[in-house]
C-alpha cells in the first residue's frame, strides 16, 4: 500500500464526510475548545460524565479529514468509557502517533488501551506535520476531561 | 510564454527531489527560493569584508559600510525611490508595517480618526493597526471585494472624510492575487489629506513597482520573497513622512548623541536603524535586485501573467474546483488559491506533496479574508520566475490523484 | 596559554590582506568573524530546505520549520534555558531590549517607577528605557563605576527601595571589559521585587552562560557577535515573565485568531515573532552554538583572559598608554579600551589600518560611559578564540609606530 | 613618502596641537555647530562679519588631528576674506577631498582659490573614511555663512 492509502483508509474518509455525534449537547455537560493556529482547524467538544463515565458526546469542528475523521472516532471510542480509560486511551492515542507522553504503551488488554478503529489513523504518523491533526480532537478531549474531574 | 527555464540553473534546490519526485515548488508567495548569485553574494560578504557598519575607521568596516549602503542605493534604484535616504531596512515587511502604525501612528492619530483597509490584507497589514487601536481609540474601516474578488471601491466617496487619515492597502494579495487600487486609493485619500501605505510585499517581488509614481506615503516589502535572504526587508517613505516619524526602536547608531536622560536621533534612515543592522541580508538584497533587474521587471511580469493565464486554463478541466481570484490573468497577481470538491486544503498539500508539488494550505495569514469568503482554507500555488507550464501540469495531474484518493472520478 | 590558532583555518576571512599586511582583527566586540561551519549551514539550508516556517503542509516547509526549532532548542541548552518556549528570536540584541522596555515595561511601569542601569551601558540598553520614560514616565538612575572600572555597589542599598521595578545591566561591558555584578544586583533587586534585565551581547560569546543560574528575568544577546551571521539575536526571559509580556509586534505566526477588530495571541515565543522570521540566521546562530559548544565555553573563556593578561602586559611597556577597565584580566572581558600620549584614537585606528590591525575608534555605543570616564574616544581592540599572541604583538608594534608619527619616542 | 607619513604632515600636527584661533567671540558674531555622530567628532564656530568681510573668528572642537587640523588651518584660511571667497574656498577644499559638489575646480588664481597650507590635507584623499573628519569644519562653516547672509 502507498503511504498516501495507508493516510486516507477509507474508513477515515467514512468518518471526515459522516461524522459520528455530531452536534452539541443540552443539559448539563463540560465543553472544550480546541484550536490549531498553524492551519485553522477546530475541534469544540461537549460531554455528558454520569458516575464517572461518559454519557454522551457531541462534537463540532472544521479542518481536514484527518482531524475530523480523529474526532468522528474518537466519539465512539469514548462513549460509555470512564474518565479513567478515556484518559488511557488519550495516551494511547498519542503513543501511536508517536509522540513522547513519558508513558509505555499500555496492555493491549485494558479495555481503555483499545484503539479500534482509530488504528486506521496509524498511517498519520508517517506524516510528521499531519500528526498535530490527529491529535487535536483528542488534546481538546483531555481539556474536557480535566473540566469533568474538578 | 517568456522561457525563463535557463535560471532554473540559477537555483540550487530546485534540483533536489522531495518523496521521491523532483521538486515543483509552488510556494513563492511564502517565500522564494534563492540563486547562487544571492547565496555568493552573502557568502563572499563574510568571507572577505565583514565588519560593524558605520561605526568604524578601519579598512573592513569601511568596506562593510560601502557594501551596505551600496544596497540602499540599489533598492532606492530598484523602486525608483527619490534617494537612497528614503529607504529604510529593515527585517521584513511586518517589522516595516510596524513601525509605521508605531512610529508615524503613535505620534499623528488619536481616538476616532479611522484608518481603511481592506479584507483581503494579510495579518501583517491588520495587527499592527488592530494594537494601535488598543493604545490611541482609532477605527478600523474595511473596504470590501466585488464579485470578481476586486476591491469594490463603490462605497468608497461615502466613507471618505476628514476622520480618514489612512489607507492601508496591499498591493496585491497573497490569498487571490488581486491586485490592490492604489492609484485610486491614492487620489481620494488626497482629497481628505489621508496618508497611503502600501502593503507591497507580493507587489515589488513580481512587477516593476515606482514609488514616485504611485505617489503613496509608504510602502513596505521583504527580500525573502524576491530572491534575497530571511531577516532583510524594506520600508520606503517619502522624506517628509520619515522626518514626521518617531523611532520605534531605540539603540546604537540611530542617536546623534545619548545623555543619561535624553538622547537625540541621528537623521533619516540611521533613526529607524537601532543596532547592528542586517547587514549581509542587505548586501544579500542588493544582490537579489541586480539578479532581477538583469531579466527584466517587465519579463517577470509577463512570465508571470502567462503562467497564471496557463494555470487558470489548465486548473478549469479540474472537476469540482474553484479558484478564489480575480479570472483576468493579467489583471492580477500570481497566487492561485482554491478548493477542490470537499477535499480540504491540507490534504490537498500533503497528496500534492507526496509527489513533490509544494503548494501551501490554510489561512495563508488571512483569517478576516478567510472569513469573507467563507471558507476555512484555501490550497494556494503561487508562482515566480523559475516555475514552467511542466510545474503546472503536475499540480494538475497532482490534483487528479486527489480527486481519485477521495473517490471521485477522474 | 590554550592555543586555538589551529581554528584559524576555519574562518576564512583571516587570510585576507588589509592595505598590504595580513589582517589583524581586534574588533570582535562589534560583530565577529564566521568559520567556515556557521557559513556552510546558511549556505546549505538555501540550497536544500529553504521554505517559510510554521505555516506549511509540505515537506520543505516541514524541514525548515525542524532547522528552525532545532536551532531555537539549540539556543536554549547553550544558556542552559528551562525550555526552548522561553527564547524568542529577534533581529539581535538591540530589538530584544526593546522588546522588552515596550513589551513589558509599557504594561507593567508607570510614573515614578524607576530602572537602575549603570554608566557603563551600551545606548541599547539607555535608548529604549528613555523612550520608554516618555511614555511612562519612569525614572532612570544610574550606578556608577569604582576606580578600577567596577560597578560600584556602595550606593545600592540606599538606592534600592520599592520604587525600584527594573534593574537593566550589561554582563560585560564592550567599552572597559567589566563584568557586570549580575548575581548581586539579583539578589539586590529580588528583595525589593524588582526585575533583573541582562545585557549579555558581550557575555554569551565569551563565557560560559547559565541563565537558570543567573536567576535574572530577561536576558538578551546577539548571533552576530558570536560566530553566527547578522540580523539574528535572542531574547530569554523566565516564561511567566514572557508570559506577562505584550507583544511589541503584529503580524502573521503571533496570532491564535485575527478578526476585523480584535486578535487572540499565539502562545509564547511565536507571539513574539510576527512575521517572517530571520530563519537561515537562526540556523546559522545554530551552528555556531555548536561550534562554541565542541571547543567548550571555559576553553574560549581561558583562552580569552590569556590574551587579554598578555595584551595588558604589553600595553603596559607602551608610555603614555593609559588602559580603561579592571586590572585583573581574569576578572574582565576581552575588550581592551585606552588612549595613547594626545593621540586622538581615529589617529591610532588610520595609523593601525595601515599595518591591516582593525581596532576600533570612538565612543563604542556608549555615550554616558565615555562622558563619565571624560575621555571624547578610546581606541578598543577586542578578542575572540581566533585572535594569537602574534595579534597582540603586531598591535603593540603599531603603537609604537603611532608615537612615531606623532612625534613621540619610540 | 608613504601615505601614512602624507597623511599626517608635520603642519597639520603642529595645527593639531597648537590650535589657530581657538575660543569663543564677544560682541555680535553668528554661530555655528558640527558633529560627526559615527566618530563622535564635534566642531563649533564664531565668525564675526563686517562689511562682508570675516573679520575674525573662533573655533572650538574635540576629535581627532585632522578635523582639529582642518578647522584651525581654514581659521587662517577664511580670516579677512569676503563672504563669497570663503565659500569659494569651501567649494575647492572639497573638491580636493575629491567630493563631487557639482562645480569645477576653480581658477588657482582668484583669491578664494587658494589653499594654502590647507593643501597639507590632500593626503586624507586616499583615507576615504577620515574625508568626513577633514570637512566637519567647513560644513560647520558653511552653516555660519549661511546665518550671515541672512
Ligand atoms: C501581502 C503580504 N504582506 C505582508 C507579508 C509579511 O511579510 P513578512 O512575513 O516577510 O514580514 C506577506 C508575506 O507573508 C504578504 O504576503
Ligand atoms: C554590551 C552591548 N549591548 C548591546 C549591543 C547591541 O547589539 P546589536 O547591535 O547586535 O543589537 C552591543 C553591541 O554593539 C553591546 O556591545
Amino acid at each position: 500500500m502507498s503511504s498516501l492509502d495507508e493516510l486516507y483508509r477509507q474508513v477515515i474518509l467514512d468518518h471526515y464526510r459522516n461524522p459520528r455525534h455530531r452536534g452539541v449537547l443540552t443539559g448539563p455537560h463540560v465543553h472544550a475548545e480546541g484550536l490549531n493556529p498553524s492551519c485553522g482547524d477546530e475541534f469544540s467538544i461537549d460531554l455528558k460524565v454520569e458516575d464517572g463515565t461518559i454519557a454522551d458526546v457531541a462534537i463540532q469542528g472544521r479542518g481536514c479529514s484527518i482531524s475530523q475523521a480523529s474526532g468522528s472516532m474518537m466519539t465512539e471510542a469514548i462513549v460509555g468509557k470512564t474518565l479513567h480509560d478515556a484518559r488511557l486511551l488519550t495516551t494511547n492515542f498519542k503513543l501511536m502517533m508517536g509522540i513522547d507522553v513519558g508513558a509505555d504503551p499500555l496492555d493491549p488488554e485494558r479495555p481503555g488501551a483499545v484503539l479500534g478503529d482509530l488504528e486506521a489513523l496509524q498511517g498519520v504518523r508517517k506524516f510528521p506535520v499531519r500528526i498535530k491533526c490527529a491529535t487535536l480532537p483528542w488534546t481538546t478531549l483531555a481539556d474536557a476531561l480535566d473540566q469533568a474531574e474538578t | 510564454m517568456t522561457d525563463l527555464s535557463h535560471l532554473r540553473d540559477d537555483f540550487p534546490i530546485l534540483h533536489r527531489e522531495v518523496n521521491g519526485w523532483p521538486l515543483v515548488y509552488l510556494d513563492s508567495a511564502a517565500t522564494t527560493q534563492k540563486p547562487v548569485q544571492v547565496l555568493d553574494a552573502v557568502d563572499a560578504f563574510y568571507r572577505t569584508k565583514n565588519a560593524n557598519v558605520h561605526r568604524g575607521a578601519h579598512t573592513l568596516s569601511a568596506e562593510a559600510t560601502a557594501a551596505y549602503e551600496g544596497a540602499r542605493a540599489k533598492v532606492a534604484a530598484f523602486v525608483n525611490a527619490g534617494s537612497p535616504n528614503e529607504i529604510v531596512f529593515s527585517r521584513g515587511a511586518t517589522t516595516a508595517l510596524n513601525h509605521i502604525a508605531y512610529g508615524w501612528g503613535l505620534n499623528h492619530l488619536s481616538a476616532g480618526d479611522r484608518v481603511v483597509l481592506t479584507v483581503m490584507e494579510h495579518h501583517a497589514n491588520v495587527v499592527p493597526w488592530q494594537l494601535l487601536a488598543r493604545y490611541t481609540g482609532i477605527e478600523l474601516v474595511y473596504l470590501t471585494l466585488d464579485d470578481d474578488y476586486e476591491v469594490d471601491l463603490t462605497g468608497l466617496d461615502d466613507l471618505l472624510d476628514e476622520r480618514v487619515k489612512v489607507v492601508a492597502i496591499s498591493a496585491m494579495s497573497n490569498v487571490t492575487g488581486t491586485l490592490g487600487p492604489v492609484r485610486p486609493l491614492v487620489e481620494a485619500a488626497r482629497s481628505v489629506g489621508a496618508l497611503v501605505v502600501v502593503d507591497a510585499a507580493q507587489l515589488v517581488p513580481h512587477s516593476p513597482t515606482d514609488v514616485q509614481d504611485l505617489d503613496a506615503d509608504f510602502l513596505v516589502f521583504s527580500g525573502h520573497k524576491m530572491l534575497a535572504p530571511t531577516g532583510i526587508g524594506a520600508l520606503w517613505g517619502k522624506s517628509e513622512r520619515l522626518e514626521e516619524m518617531e523611532p520605534t526602536e531605540g539603540g546604537g547608531e540611530m542617536i546623534a548623541d545619548v545623555g543619561l536622560y535624553e538622547s537625540r536621533w541621528a537623521p533619516v534612515p540611521q533613526k529607524f536603524e537601532a543596532g547592528t543592522p542586517p547587514v549581509a541580508q542587505a548586501v544579500g538584497l542588493g544582490a537579489a535586485v541586480d539578479y532581477l533587474t538583469a531579466i527584466g521587471m517587465e519579463t517577470v511580469r509577463a512570465h508571470e501573467h502567462a503562467i497564471t493565464g496557463y494555470t487558470l486554463k489548465r486548473l478549469a478541466e479540474v472537476p469540482d474546483l474553484k479558484v478564489y481570484g480575480p479570472s483576468d490573468p493579467t489583471r492580477r497577481g500570481g497566487a492561485v488559491s482554491f478548493t477542490l470538491a470537499d477535499i480540504h486544503a491540507h490534504d490537498i498539500a500533503t497528496i500534492l506533496d507526496q509527489r513533490g508539488i509544494e503548494v501551501r494550505a490554510g489561512h495563508h495569514c488571512a483569517k478576516p479574508l478567510m472569513r469573507y469568503l467563507a471558507v476555512p482554507a484555501t490550497a494556494r500555488a503561487s508562482f515566480y520566475l523559475y516555475n514552467t507550464t511542466d510545474d503546472v501540469d503536475r499540480l494538475v495531474d497532482g490534483l487528479f490523484e486527489a480527486r481519485s484518493v477521495f473517490g471521485f472520478d477522474a
